[in-house]
């Protein structure tokens, strides 16, 4: 994991295949065969099956969509999956050996934690993704990993990292309640701490709010509407502090808290 | 497959759409790949404005059927920021693309009036790294820039004012939310336009989904008709618009005597082709970049397959 | 979901775009369940005209991306064939639709000029069989349709010289292929009509495949840029224009007070609520039906089921 | 077999489910549970996967796809695909159990022989498929049964029906040439026929030319870029003997020879 100097992608968009759709509780894991760079955690790639992308009553997917990187190992890169929407439903039905067009790995990762700070790790649905492949980086620091969720079958998805403390909004697993509720346990308990987070703008923005407030360095994976995720069509955008907006696909996914005012209602995880 | 264009040599006639391919961007997330392939003939800058512009508020996106509509209000530096950072930048970036061959730089400047193009294009036409300026009259983004191109009229004045400022081959960018493009086409020939472009994207809307993913409403409560995009409305690209813009191209070709850049929902090298059929003399590539950043070059390669059957 | 226009009663706000139902042919292909289960609240028929059109030479269809292109060109026996033959026939399917309770019959008419739209108009007066008139003045196919269409002026004197001749409820169906339709709109309504419908198709072309299906070519060696419709030019339809008929019927719904039909790609009830939502009153199905007869049908009840909750 | 009251379609597009694809040499036979009214022979359906239907680069198919009723038995209909396109090809890659959207049967199918007369059913390519369905229900009249072939690949289509005289453009099997040469022949030996065709246009042609000059009544399948199928579109027209247009839908796609002045170019079967 590097300063802020990630990954670069090859150019274009590679036919890579799948190699299986696990289930892991409310969501799929899909592994890929993927010969491609390293990604830094918090980078992601676009993706679209290459068979059967569009159509139908709807006539879309059209464009190709964005998912974090949820971890590396030997040639295969795994993307943790949730289906809200003809794009997401149609990677979940991918078949082993079935083509799927990848660009990527895109945008700025998570940047190390600070020597001697303790790596809080908080993630919220399939937010949770990036910080798997990142917890897998971390192995020198000491980290901690809170995660929310919003039933027990999406819960199931704290499997993915290791040593979670868990919530859940029915209070099926875990902490009945927000994980925002473990993050103040948590910095009350001791602050000397980093915190990368990642899951529904809500989510974010009261870590933001809470760090800033407790001054804990926060690091932030967004999300938003994109069409290219290689910075060419400005769609993806959020306001910056002090004026203007940031490109998610290139100047993030992954932003330091203090360069939004606030995490726009656009900006997070599938709720 | 090389072709000339107002004077300038072209290796092929696959350019990019204006506003559709940030190589600033695109080179520091491919890096040196982008440069060795670079995917077009020649390299159109977004749409730069007098003034700084910080772009319509987000969701700037809607993917609709087939195709793609925007509302992203053509975020810029304004001039004095694109002359300082970004154009020497991009000049270098050109002259080092195709494995360090060069693709010319065209600047595509947009103004709410005849005075504030003049002066962008006199700007441009000092520059010596643009080899070519095209003018956006066709954002449907921004009421002027409707209102100037939907109106031959108009539109005539407009490039007859800026025409005098600038040696530089100009290329004007029609808009397709007209009756008539090939009597806005002629006007700008009249006015003296070396090229006219088109199309730009198509006037459409985007509603907000009465409930969002997690059946929970973002708006609070349905709130009918609520627009999707930050701009409000947005203009359509992709697949969804390529037989408009095959229509409109072919009728401007007829029209007009200058070379004409046809473009509007380009995926294939058959597609270009169609467009260089009805008498196009390049093919710009949008919305398929978002797709494959490399399909400029992906198209150029089938265009000149098919081509040379 | 009842629902009143111009002083009808309607079962439900969904109608059949003019054009893409032939109530005779249909009644012929599927007999009494079609009139048990008529998919529309109104009945809205073809495009007649003064003389006898045999329409365009085929092939007449192509299918574009998530839409369709037609150059149909019109065809019908003309007026006194039509008051002679069909409208007859017509209005005996129409009192029987909806298993009795009836629905009623709009006549849609298209002439070269007011003195031409007036004859036909006065005609339809005359014949109580016709609820409502609706005029026609955007066929993309046929010359004088764009022309008077797109211009404001011209619309307006028009639907001027015709509205005296009739009392019976006027619909002006507004071409899409204009800069500002919400003016062309308020010249109708300017004019006296009683409501606007749109979007008619978008002007668009289609070229001959180079090579057809056994790989030898139809035409006889490559003939670049051949069109493939034996109209040249045509009109698309179907999914990929949904969301520029939304942001058209949004911009004319705003506009003016009369009630105002939409149409434009609509497949669901989803996509006929968002045409109420920006403002219609009245929701046509137009391609969708080709695609599934009984489409109007299921629309209405999925557009009923989204509204309850 | 009726003498042109043809069998109605149920109204709307009805959700039938795939019993599977079958190859036959170049073609391949969709066999779809059908519990609809028996479809007379010349009649067609309209047909559309239930899923996957469109998308990909084209973003087609869009509308549905006319073919021929080949064979009804037993709650099964019959289809003959050729795979010209991105619609034909995702029929013939329908697994069992996909759902199928179906209208139909449609149109105005073969009417009887006239007492008598030799029924002479002649084919070429996909175009013998409403041919096979004849010949199930021709059982009385006597019947010849000419099929002409581009190669021998399709010819193993003729295996849809007995006794089939068979002509390939290759010389791969049967006649070395065109079906219209054994057509000739067995005119030559015996005038007292009715002729039934499909195929190319330019098949259907010549058999209308030579059945004029030799005053042998003949009835011609016609093909047409068809959008609806029911007479709603005006879309699928060939020009009629005495002008005007006859949708090929409705008014056939069987028409009487004579109803035409020429069968146009693009009124006939997959070349
Ligand atoms: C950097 C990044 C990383 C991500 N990582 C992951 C990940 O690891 N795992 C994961 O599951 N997801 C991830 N996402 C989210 C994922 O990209 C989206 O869930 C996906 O694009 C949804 O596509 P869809 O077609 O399934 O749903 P869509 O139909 O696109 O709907 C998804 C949401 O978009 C909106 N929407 C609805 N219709 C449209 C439309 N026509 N046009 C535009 N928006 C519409 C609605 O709010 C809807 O709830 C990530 C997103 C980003 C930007
Ligand atoms: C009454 C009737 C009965 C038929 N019976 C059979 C049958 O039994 N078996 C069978 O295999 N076929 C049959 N056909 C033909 C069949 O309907 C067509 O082969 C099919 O529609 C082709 O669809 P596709 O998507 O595979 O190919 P398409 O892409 O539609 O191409 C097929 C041909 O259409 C033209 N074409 C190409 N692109 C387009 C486009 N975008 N829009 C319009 N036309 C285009 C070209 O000439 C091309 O060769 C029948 C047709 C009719 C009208
Ligand atoms: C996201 C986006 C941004 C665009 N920005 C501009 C712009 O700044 N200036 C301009 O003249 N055209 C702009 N366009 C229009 C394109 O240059 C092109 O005319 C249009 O998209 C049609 O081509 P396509 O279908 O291949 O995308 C933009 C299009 C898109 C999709
Ligand atoms: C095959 C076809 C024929 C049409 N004929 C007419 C017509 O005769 N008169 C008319 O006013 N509109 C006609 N239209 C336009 C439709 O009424 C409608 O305005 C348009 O198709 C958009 O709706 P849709 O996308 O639901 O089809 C026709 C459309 C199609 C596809
Ligand atoms: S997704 Fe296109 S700029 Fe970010
Ligand atoms: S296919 Fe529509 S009328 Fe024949």
């Amino acid at each position: 994991m590097s300063d802020r100097t990630s990954a670069r992608a090859p150019f274009g968009r590679r036919l890579l295949s799948a190699i299986g759709v696990d289930e892991l509780g409310a969501y799929r894991v899909l592994r890929v065969a993927d010969d491609g760079p390293g990604a830094e955690p918090g980078q992601f790639a676009m993706l679209a099956a290459a068979e059967d992308w569009g159509g139908g009553e709807e006539q879309r997917p059209f464009l190709a969509r964005a998912f974090s990187f949820a971890r590396q190992v030997r040639g295969e890169a795994h993307f943790l999956l949730e289906d809200v929407g003809p794009g997401t439903r149609r990677l979940c039905e991918l078949d082993a050996g079935d083509g799927l067009w990848v660009v990527g790995p895109l945008g700025r990762g998570f940047s190390a934690p600070v020597a001697g700070r303790r790596a809080i790790l908080l993630g919220g649905g399939v937010g949770i993704a990036p910080l798997a492949i990142l917890q897998d980086q971390l192995t020198a620091a000491a980290t901690t990993v809170l995660l929310g969720f919003r039933d027990g079958a999406r819960a199931e998805g704290a499997a993915l990292l290791d040593g979670a403390r868990v919530a859940s909004d029915d209070g099926s697993v875990g902490h009945h309640g927000r994980v925002t509720d473990l993050l103040a346990e948590e910095l009350a308990r001791d602050r000397n701490a980093i915190v990368y987070a990642c899951g529904p703008a809500a989510m974010l923005e009261s870590v933001r709010a809470m760090c800033a407030e407790r001054d804990v360095p926060a690091q932030l994976a967004l999300e938003a509407g994109m069409a290219c995720g290689f910075g060419a069509c400005f769609g993806c955008v959020v306001a910056r502090r002090g004026g203007g907006y940031l490109r998610v696909c290139v100047d993030g996914p992954v932003l330091d808290a203090h360069e939004l005012e606030r995490v726009d209602e656009h900006a997070g995880a599938p709720v | 497959m090389s072709v000339s264009f107002c004077g300038l040599e072209l290796a092929h006639p696959i350019v990019n759409g204006s506003g559709t391919f940030d190589a600033i961007a695109a080179h520091a997330a491919f890096g040196e790949e982008l440069l060795r392939d670079f995917p077009f003939a020649a390299y159109v800058s977004k749409t730069i404005t007098l003034e700084p512009r910080a772009g319509n508020p987000p969701p700037r996106l809607w993917e609709a059927s087939a195709g793609l509509i925007n509302s992203i209000g053509l975020p810029n530096k304004g001039l004095d920021g694109y002359l300082r950072d970004d154009l020497p930048r991009l000049a270098e970036l050109c002259s080092l693309a195709r494995a360090g061959a060069g693709v010319p730089l065209v600047t595509n400047v947009m103004g709410a009036s005849a005075t504030e193009l003049t002066r962008l294009v006199a700007a441009c036409e000092a520059r010596s790294e643009i080899a070519a300026i095209e003018l956006n009259v066709s954002c449907p983004n921004v009421e002027t820039g409707l209102d100037i191109g939907a109106d031959p009229r108009q539109l005539e004045e407009v490039v007859r004012a800026v025409r005098p400022h600038t040696g530089k081959p100009l290329i004007v960018k029609l808009t397709p939310n007209t009756a008539d493009v090939a009597l806005c086409a002629q006007a700008a020939e009249d006015a003296g336009a070396d090229s006219v472009s088109l199309i730009n994207t198509l006037r459409a809307l985007a509603l907000a989904p009465p409930t969002t993913r997690g059946g929970s409403d973002r708006a609070g409560g349905r709130s009918p008709g609520r627009a999707w995009l930050g701009g409000a409305t947005g203009g359509l690209s992709g697949p969804a618009v390529r037989v408009v813009a095959l229509a409109q191209v072919a009728a401007v070709a007829a029209r007009v005597q200058i070379p004409v850049v046809g473009m509007g929902g380009v995926r294939s090298g058959a597609d270009a082709r169609e467009l260089l059929d009805v008498g196009a003399r390049l093919v710009a590539v949008g919305t398929e970049s978002f797709l494959d950043p490399a399909a400029g070059g992906r198209i150029a390669r089938e265009l000149e397959a098919i081509t040379r059957v």
